[in-house]
């Protein structure tokens, strides 16, 4: 039995549900979807500053996470409106709508 | 790091395994509760990592607002559409963004484990902490001395983002002219 | 006065822009408006000419290297000044440009039907870059000049132009900055290498001058820095094969535009071999002097072969400009006293005689709407003194002794021989395909019956026009007859663009260079 | 075991030169607030109030930025070094005000043409203005992570500000997905950062750099990278350039005008702050910083490359600028590149964002006063024969074609030559090489547009275009500065030089 | 002084020039006449020819050795490394060619009032004319070669202008490019004899080329200087004689500038221009004395040509062509005597040549004058009683080219032919040659003095109503008075005839052998021929006696051939093809058509539509081409998907990212 987690086990499982959340924008085609990957990415970053915060015993990495969380509702907040915005005019919310503008 | 393997496994398996559902789920309410299933995880997590107020605030934040607008959201447009549950993109490109996705992830996971921290550990040991009266109130503190600057500006983001949102969703009204100035 | 004095050549230079700022506000809606303008214009002109004149007395042949010089910081920082002196190499081109500017404002009086304001506006705009172009004394302060002068030349041909107008404007406007912006690349390279090795940036003229550059072999620093810059001016002389856009940009520009076009702008090729690729790359000069000999004489041969069989009087033009300032090319090349007075000599001639045959061609399409050689023929007896007017200039063109045109040529082809009998030897061939096509191109126009209906009642030319020849057929002869005139405030200049063309080269490699040192021994 | 000191007192005051130098910022905030509460007055039906006060609260931010810039002789570092009002964020200050200013100005007019005469739109503007101004002084990472994202989520808004339309909408949620998953990213690179150096402070980073000479762990590089990638997609380097077309297309004219300008030179100023501290020529060792240089150089020439050569194939103006940006993007990380090796510093850098903002601006606010409905009529095609109907707008036009096209004797000229002048100091020969060809190929363009300004017949009677004494100020004053920045640059230059010395 | 030579007909072309361009060619303004412009432009080279007399007397009054005159005017090309004055030098050579011109000039100006009176623009004829004596006096007096050049191309110039006088037909037209242009190819080899010249001997002018060769009275080559060098020098510059005085190859011109009125052939194709490659020859005499090669060539050109030309006279029935073609064969007599190194004997030729042909053209252009433009010698006959005194002078002059004796051509071309025979560089075959050709120049003679004045007329009375070619187009030519029979011309033509009949019969005793006062006279410019010893003395009276001979047979045979038609026309259908090559001039001109002309305009044609367009152009607007269309290409990656775009943001940091990690790992 490990009595330890090794700190890069932890930030490897970051890294894991930050490109996780990633490739959830590369292939969704809905964009709530697509904006929830966008938090998931958000927390995976949390998470690995909490990581290091810990590590490194320094609350920087805490306060910077407190900060996140907040942007990120304001994200979302603004997120969402355009989506409803978009959702007026289209009547979707498909990515592959929104392809008027191109080349 | 002095956290217990068993449960952080257990948090990380379940963080992992939702978020997972997230992206392959097709209806978006099923995915917007694996997300929330994730949130609850790393709020564990991060108690364990003696992060007591953000694991708080992730529940309180992330999984009660943000997902509840989520939510809300999708309701409130589902309700015009039948076929809301999308498709994924083109096969070929979920392959190609799964296998870079997974390339990064590799040479990241390669990184972490090669690269220890150069750095002297910091003043804030969990101990002192403790001594200084707990996390939340050593946060808070921070966040009214030293983070003053940052917390002004996020309030001035969300004074921005309220407005933006309000301008972009709000129902369409009467324009009123500019005049008076030309 | 005392100020005047001071700032001659700055006041020259920018008064004609001034004056055509002034000039945009003479209102146009009514032919009064118009003539008005069009007098405001050429009085500006022959203002501006008549302060080369007093600069010209100012110019002192036997003193300082660059005389009137002003000096001014610009961007200190970067060692770029504004800096402006003549020489002798200056002196004739700067003349040649105020001596052709009220001619090719008066050619376009009845040729410019809309947009005068502008039109008018950017001749002179026009002006004022080209004469800034000849007095820079800083490579930067030549360069933004000879960027410049690509914008009232672009309008001029592309709004004003022909049918293909703005294909031509944008060719010519493209091929130049092309050529020009590794010279831009250049320029800075030679800045850092003052700092390198006098320890301060510089783009003065004169500080570059000391540098020593690295010339051994293609790679060096010289040979790539020379080729930077032999491109920008190869594409303006123009030189064999980057010759194409002249034809289109002189087909395609207004008379006055091409007038410009072939007399001052292509000069500013040769000019800038002479003022700056050469005194500054002597050794690359050396390399290179073989390449650029073959590509002159081709271009002699070559432009006089295709102007042959031409069906449009300007493209013909166009396509002798490429064979006459391949002639410049093999003289400046030739690296002797002799090829390279003719070189510049034959510059100034270009100028004067292929600026009239662009003048002539302008007043015969005037008429006809066409440059069509066989829409034309027999001429002659309709118009007998434009007849007169075109034989002088065509005479010209061909280099007959007495005119302008032998001096430079004679000089060039007997300088080129010392250097290089064979490069001579094709170039002299010029001298035959040149009265082909041009006396071809004159039988077809000027002689034969008339045997088209519209030409018959031709009108010949006007006081106007004449006004607008007279002055070209004076040049003409005065430069065939009197060169020494022109020589005389030439000669230490020259002698100094040989010194450092070929002195520093000649130390390294003494023993190589057997026509430029023969040269200079016999020529004592 | 000594006691945690979390409370500095000293953190808790503000001195005078701290106020001072906090002066614009409250300024601006003050401004907002006081549009805010005009905006939600009900009884203040008109709309000009709440234009009049945003155009005061930029003036009255010019005005106290340029004060600082002359007064001030240090850098003055504040809330704990994490902003820092210095000679750099001050010229900066400027630019974004300036930039809001003019956007503004060009607006008005074009808002109630549209019928999207929002309160809102004035507020927003400011609000990424202060972003903007926040962008260019903040020392922290997490600042300047915040500061983006007030710029960003304005500018989304702007950007999808006409709702009802679908093009708009769709420039929008591009830009907004694409824009907060590079925020991300670059947020997970400061984290990395964070882990490694112990701060997120970027002074801080730079020291432990520079006290790491024998080698920095891979994870550093990686965060630093990271980081980087945040800013190269904000300015839109190729290949992080692929929302720019179509945001810039999408948003109304005016918007796409102050992306370009202000959110452009924000991203850079940020971007110069974040370069150096990651130790860029700096302290990296040799291996990292020559594959740092290698990446951006490859960068470099591609969004010269793509950007110069697609926008050869556009017939619409938005797009084609938006393209012309890239390219711009592309000289100036060639600035960015030599910087560390030149004598000039990143000084071409910020003399190339302004006069590209000048430039840009001044034919965003041509291009806002000739848009038809929905910024309609701005295809080449539509341009032809202006020159009969609006002699200065075309003169103007051709200024900013030719300054954007680096011909003499305009501020591209000047800003170009002196980047290219300092890539040569940085023995970068073949960079500047490969783009002085890219902006030949790239006059091809510009030249095009006045071809159908000057030089083609006006096909058709053209929609009337709404020329207000606002856009003609705005539109003379660009192509004042254009020329005076283009014939006397040396002010120009030495203000940059002041700037980036203050770094 | 001197250079009141050529000023005078200076004056009087810009006088006739501007004349003709501000008054007469003014539109509706067609003034006819030829009275007083052709007396300004007499009077102006009457004016060059007595003080080319003067001149000649003060000569004459000085002692052989200093009999040079020099005037320096001003300096023309001078600066660092290069000097050359516009300066004159008047010696015995070029005094004996002044007068020649200015003489000769004067009296075909006079004959030019008669014969141009119907012109519609005499002023530009008359113009044209001094301008011509002008650059012929500038010419031979030039003391540089370059000068000598510039006289030389002006010349050309004239001859140019006078050929293609009525440009109207475009045939004329194109005679004056042919010429003009044939002219340049040799020029090209006198510039390049030129820039060796230079080159070898670092000076241009006359004196000091000579006083670099020769030595006391004797040529030697100069250190450093190698004879093929001189060799080349020599030919270079005798290429610019074969144009300028048409010698194989470059003769075609001549016949075809036959175009131009008669007067202009006279003078300028007949008795001054064509002889300036003689007069460069001798003036150089130095220096071509030192190339055996080069005067061996020059010798076997000048008789290869001679006898040539003769051929092709024989068949010519246009009056004026078979004397075109007389002239290239007397030129070639004189290069023959220049080549085997009898210079003096050139000269005289040159001289006596001068005279005859130009009498027999002024004759020529009085028949044509009278018969209104007729030029076919097969449709005229009988003029004897029409044209009394054309007869009787022509007549002269046809004895004189056919080398009777005391008619001035005898001596000139008996010394021709005795120096071929007996001078060092001389052979029986140049000989041979010579006397086969004076043969054939009196055969050729006597049918044209034959056909065009005696038997019966083969014309109608009323033949002037036709016009000929050359004749009627337009106003440019034509003829004020009713159509009238075939009329002796008047006095102002006669005149001059008279003058040149006596000169004729008179040149000759200049050079009479063994007390030649011209040998004398040219000795300090050109060295008295040594005594040639390894020939007999009596030979020469032999050879003199043969070829006088000869000149009787070629007589005879060609009165009895031509007193009746029917017998030529039979040898031109038994000898077809001969007759026909030798009618078509043995097709030379299609040959240089089809070798030279065409190939070049076809290659010029490819090189432009084939080359500059479709190579040089399509790969300058190829850059311009591949930039677009990658543009096309690129601009497709931009396909509007949001999630193509983050892939392309993900392998961007895929690529950086590894190439990162490679570089660290």
């Amino acid at each position: 039995m490990i009595q330890q987690v090794e700190p890069w086990v932890v930030l490897s499982f970051c890294a894991a549900i930050f490109f996780i959340g990633f490739a959830g924008v590369l292939i969704r085609r809905n964009i709530l979807v697509v904006l929830m990957c966008i938090e998931l990415m958000l927390n995976a970053v949390n998470l690995t500053f909490v990581t290091f915060s810990k590590e490194l015993q320094h609350l920087g990495g805490q306060m910077s996470v407190l900060f996140i969380i907040t942007v990120a509702a304001a994200e979302s907040a603004v997120g969402l409106a355009l989506v409803i915005a978009m959702f007026r005019t289209l009547r979707g919310v498909d990515t592959d709508q929104i392809r008027l503008l191109r080349e | 790091m002095d956290i217990s393997p068993v449960f952080f496994y257990l948090f990380a398996g379940l963080a992992l395994g939702c978020s997972l559902l997230v992206v392959l789920k097709k209806n978006p309410v099923a995915s917007a509760f694996n997300l929330v299933m994730v949130f609850f995880a790393f709020a564990g997590i991060y108690a364990m990592l003696d992060a007591h107020l953000i694991a708080a605030l992730q529940v309180l934040v992330y999984a009660g607002a943000i997902m509840v607008l989520f939510l809300f959201v999708i309701m409130l447009l589902n309700a015009d559409v039948p076929s809301f549950d999308l498709q994924r993109s083109h096969p070929g490109a979920r392959v190609v963004a799964g296998l870079l996705c997974a390339v990064l992830l590799l040479a990241f996971v390669w990184a972490f484990k090669n690269s220890p921290s150069p750095v002297e550990p910091g003043q804030f040991s969990a101990s002192r902490i403790e001594a200084a009266g707990g996390n939340t109130r050593v946060v808070s503190e921070l966040l009214f001395s030293e983070y003053i600057l940052p917390f002004e500006l996020t309030s001035v983001l969300l004074l921005g983002a309220i407005v933006g949102a309000v301008a972009i969703a709000k129902r369409k009204q009467k324009v009123g002219a500019g005049g008076g100035v030309k | 006065m005392a100020w005047l004095d001071s700032h001659l050549l700055t006041t020259t230079l920018f008064l004609p822009l001034v004056w055509a700022i002034f000039g945009l506000m003479i209102p146009t809606g009514t032919p009064g408006g118009r003539a008005t303008l069009r007098t405001w214009t050429l009085l500006g002109s022959i203002a501006t000419f008549a302060l080369s004149l007093l600069i010209y007395q100012r110019y002192d042949a036997a003193g300082a290297e660059f005389q009137l010089a002003e000096a001014i910081d610009w961007l200190p920082a970067l060692g770029i000044s504004y800096q402006v002196g003549m020489d002798g190499i200056s002196l004739w081109l700067f003349l040649l440009t105020t001596f052709l500017m009220p001619v090719a404002i008066l050619s376009s009086y009845q040729a410019i039907e809309h947009r005068e304001r502008e039109y008018y506006f950017l001749l002179l705009f026009l002006e004022t870059a080209m004469l800034g172009a000849f007095v820079a004394l800083d490579v930067f302060l030549f360069y933004v000049f000879w960027e410049l002068l690509l914008i009232p030349m672009y309008f001029l041909i592309g709004i004003w132009g022909g049918k293909d107008r703005i294909y031509a404007a944008m060719k010519f406007f493209l091929y130049t900055l092309v050529g020009s912006l590794l010279m831009l690349v250049a320029i800075f390279y030679l800045a850092y290498q003052h700092k390198v090795q006098f320890g301060s940036y510089s783009t003065t003229l004169i500080d570059l001058y000391r540098l020593r550059l690295p010339g051994e072999g293609y790679a060096s620093a010289q040979s790539l820095l020379f080729l930077a810059f032999a491109l920008a001016f190869a594409i303006k002389v123009p030189l064999f094969p980057l010759h194409t856009w002249l034809p289109d940009a002189h087909v395609q520009a207004p008379t006055a535009g091409s007038v410009i076009l072939a007399a001052v702008l292509l000069k500013m090729g040769g000019y800038g071999f002479m003022r700056f690729a050469f005194p500054l790359f002597p050794q690359a000069v050396l390399l290179y002097q073989v390449h650029f000999l073959a590509l002159g004489a081709i271009a002699i041969v070559y432009g006089a072969w295709v102007a042959m069989v031409q069906p449009d009087i300007k493209k013909l033009v166009a396509y002798s400009s490429v064979s006459h300032m391949g002639y410049v090319v093999i003289g400046l090349f030739s690296l002797n006293p002799v090829a390279a007075m003719g070189s510049y000599y034959q510059m100034l001639n270009h100028g004067i005689s292929t600026g009239a045959l662009f003048l002539l061609v302008g007043m015969i399409y005037e008429r006809r709407h066409t440059r069509e050689i066989s829409a034309f023929g027999g001429i002659t007896r309709v118009m007998p003194l434009f007849a007169v007017a075109f034989m002088i200039v065509t005479l010209s063109s061909i280099a007959l002794p007495g005119t302008n045109g032998f001096i430079g040529e004679f000089l060039i082809l007997l300088g080129t021989w010392q250097a290089s009998r064979a490069t001579a030897v094709v170039a002299a061939l010029g001298v035959i395909f040149g009265a082909v096509y041009m006396l071809w191109m004159f039988q077809r126009v000027m002689f034969g019956p008339v045997n088209h209906k519209e030409n018959e009642s031709l009108k010949d030319l006007s006081f106007r026009e004449l006004a607008v020849l007279i002055p070209m057929i004076v040049a003409i002869f005065a430069m065939g007859v009197f060169p020494n005139f022109f020589f005389s405030k030439l000669d230490p200049s020259i002698s100094r663009f040989l010194e450092r063309s070929t002195g520093a080269a000649l130390k390294v490699e003494a023993a190589s260079a057997p026509a430029t040192a023969v040269y200079a021994a016999k020529g004592e | 075991m000594e006691a945690l000191t979390t409370i500095r007192p000293e953190l808790l005051t503000l001195t005078d030169g701290q106020l001072q130098a906090l002066m614009p910022y409250f300024l601006v905030f003050g401004g907002i607030s006081l549009a805010i509460i005009a905006s939600v007055l009900r009884s203040l039906k008109p709309k000009w109030p709440v234009f009049i006060l945003g155009m005061l609260t930029t003036i009255a931010g010019i005005c106290s930025a340029s004060g600082l810039l002359g007064s001030q002789a240090g850098s003055e570092l504040i809330f704990n070094g994490m902003m820092v009002s210095d000679a750099y964020s001050n010229f900066f200050n400027i630019v974004f005000l300036a930039s809001a200013a003019f956007t503004l100005l060009s607006s008005f007019r074009y808002l109630d043409h549209e019928q999207l005469q929002h309160p809102e739109y004035y507020v927003l503007v400011l609000f990424s203005a202060l972003g903007m101004m926040l962008m260019a002084s903040a020392l922290d990472l997490i600042v300047l992570f915040i500061a983006l994202e007030l710029m960003s989520l304005s500018v989304y808004v702007l950007v999808g500000f006409r709702r009802a339309d679908r093009r708009c909408n769709e420039a929008a949620m591009k830009y907004f997905i694409l824009g907060s998953a590079a925020s991300a990213i670059l947020l997970y690179g400061s984290a990395l950062l964070y882990g490694m150096t112990g701060s997120t402070n970027i002074r801080d980073i730079l020291a432990f750099v520079q006290a790491h000479p024998q080698g920095l762990p891979v994870v550093y590089v990686l965060g630093a990278w990271l980081v980087l990638v945040g800013f190269l997609f904000k300015v839109a380097t190729v290949p992080f350039h692929m929302w720019m077309p179509d945001v810039y297309e999408g948003a109304p004219t005016p918007v796409t005008g102050f992306m370009t300008t202000g959110l452009k030179a924000a991203a850079f100023a940020a971007f110069v702050r974040v370069l150096i501290s990651a130790g860029y020529g700096k302290g990296l060792v040799t291996a990292v910083q020559s594959h740092f240089h290698d990446i951006l150089w490859v960068s470099a020439v591609l969004t010269m490359l793509v950007g110069n050569i697609v926008a050869l194939t556009q017939v619409n103006l938005k797009r084609m600028l938006a393209y012309s940006s890239i390219a711009h993007s592309g000289y100036i990380l060639v600035g960015m590149i030599a910087g560390p090796g030149s004598e000039q510093g990143y000084a071409p850098v910020v003399m190339y964002l302004v006069a590209y903002a000048v430039m840009n601006l001044g034919a965003f606010v041509v291009l806002t006063i000739l848009a038809g409905r929905d910024d309609s009529g701005l295809n080449l095609q539509d341009l032809a024969g202006l020159s009969r109907r609006h002699p200065w707008l075309s003169f103007a036009m051709g200024v900013f074609m030719f300054s954007m096209a680096g011909i003499p004797p305009t501020a591209g000229f000047a800003a170009k030559y002196l980047l290219f002048y300092s890539a040569v100091q940085a023995n970068e020969i073949p960079l500047v090489i490969i783009a002085v060809l890219c902006s030949a190929i790239s006059v091809y363009y510009y030249l095009r547009v006045l071809v159908y300004i000057y030089m083609r017949d006006p096909a058709g009677s053209p929609a009337a275009s709404r020329v207000s004494v606002w856009s003609l100020v705005a539109v003379s004053a660009m192509v004042v500065l254009t020329l005076q920045i283009g014939i006397l640059p040396a002010k120009m230059v030495s203000a940059a030089k002041k700037a980036v010395t203050s770094l | 002084m001197i250079a009141l030579i050529p000023l005078f007909p200076l004056i009087g072309f810009l006088i006739n020039g501007s004349w003709y361009a501000f008054v007469q060619a003014a539109p509706g303004r067609r003034k006819a006449g030829s009275g007083i412009t052709g007396a300004i432009a007499t009077m102006a080279i009457l004016g060059s020819f007595v003080v080319s007399c003067l001149l000649f007397l003060q000569l004459q009054g000085l002692p052989p050795e200093s009999r040079v005159l020099e005037q320096t005017l001003f300096p023309w090309m001078t600066f660092a490394g290069f000097k050359l004055d516009m300066a004159f030098r008047l010696d015995s050579l070029s005094t004996l060619f002044t007068l020649v011109v200015s003489g000769v000039g004067t009296l075909i100006h006079i004959y030019s009032i008669g014969y141009m009176s119907h012109d519609a623009t005499p002023g530009k004829f008359f113009a044209y004319l001094n301008l011509f004596c002008f650059a012929m006096l500038m010419l031979v007096l030039g003391a540089s070669l370059p000068i000598l050049f510039l006289g030389w191309e002006g010349v050309g110039l004239c001859s140019y202008l006078l050929i293609g006088y009525w440009y109207s037909d475009p045939e004329k037209a194109s005679a004056g490019k042919k010429a003009f242009v044939v002219n340049r190819v040799g020029d090209f080899g006198f510039l390049l004899g030129m820039f060796l010249i230079f080159t070898a001997f670092g000076t241009l002018d006359f004196e000091a080329l000579r006083s670099a060769i020769v030595h006391g009275g004797h040529a030697a080559l100069p250190e450093g200087v190698a004879v093929t060098t001189v060799t080349a020098i020599c030919l270079l510059l005798f290429v610019g004689c074969m144009g300028k005085s048409a010698q194989i190859p470059l003769y075609v011109w001549l016949p075809d500038a036959m175009a131009g009125p008669t007067p202009v052939s006279a003078l300028i194709h007949a008795a001054t221009m064509v002889t300036s490659g003689i007069y460069m020859v001798a003036r150089l005499n130095f220096l071509y004395s030192l190339s055996p090669t080069a005067m061996a060539v020059v010798a076997a050109v000048g008789g290869v040509t001679a006898f040539f030309a003769a051929t092709i006279a024989i068949t010519q029935k246009d009056i004026k062509k078979v004397l075109a073609y007389s002239t290239v064969s007397q030129l070639g007599y004189m290069f023959l005597a220049c080549g085997v190194g009898a210079f003096t004997a050139g000269v005289f030729h040159v001289i006596t040549h001068a005279f005859f042909k130009a009498l027999l053209f002024l004759g020529a252009g009085s028949v044509i004058h009278g018969m209104h433009e007729e030029q076919d010698i097969m449709k005229m006959g009988g003029l004897r009683a029409k044209m009394p005194v054309t007869f009787a002078t022509f007549a002269l002059g046809w004895l004189a080219i056919c080398g009777i004796p005391p008619f001035s051509g005898f001596f000139s071309k008996d010394e021709i032919l005795w120096l071929a025979f007996s001078s060092e560089h001389g052979s029986v075959l140049l000989w041979g040659l010579g006397a086969l050709t004076a043969v054939m120049t009196a055969f050729y003679m006597t049918r044209l003095f034959t056909l065009t004045f005696l038997g019966k007329p083969r014309f109608s009375e009323a033949h002037g109503e036709k016009h000929g070619h050359g004749h009627g187009h337009g106003d440019d030519h034509s003829h004020g008075h009713a159509p009238a029979g075939v009329h002796e011309s008047p006095f102002s033509m006669t005149g001059p005839l008279q003058v040149l009949a006596l000169l004729s019969l008179i040149g000759g005793f200049m050079g009479i052998p063994h007390m030649s006062w011209l040998e004398h006279w040219l000795a300090p410019v050109i060295p008295a021929h040594q005594a040639t010893g390894h020939v007999a003395a009596e030979m020469e009276w032999v050879l003199m006696g043969v070829s006088v001979a000869g000149a009787a047979l070629g007589i005879f045979l060609a009165i009895r051939l031509y007193a009746d038609l029917e017998l030529p026309r039979q040898f031109a259908t038994k000898w077809a093809g001969l007759y026909r090559v030798l009618f078509n001039k043995w097709y030379v001109d299609e040959l240089y058509e089809r070798t030279l002309v065409r190939p070049i305009h076809a290659l010029s044609q490819g090189l432009w539509k084939n080359f500059d367009v479709a190579v040089i152009d399509r790969i300058v607007l190829s850059f311009g081409r591949a930039s677009q269309w990658s543009g096309q290409t690129v601009r497709t990656i931009q396909t509007g998907s949001i999630q193509f775009y983050a892939l392309v943001l993900l392998i961007g940091i895929v690529l950086s990212v590894g190439y990162l990690i490679y570089g660290l790992a």
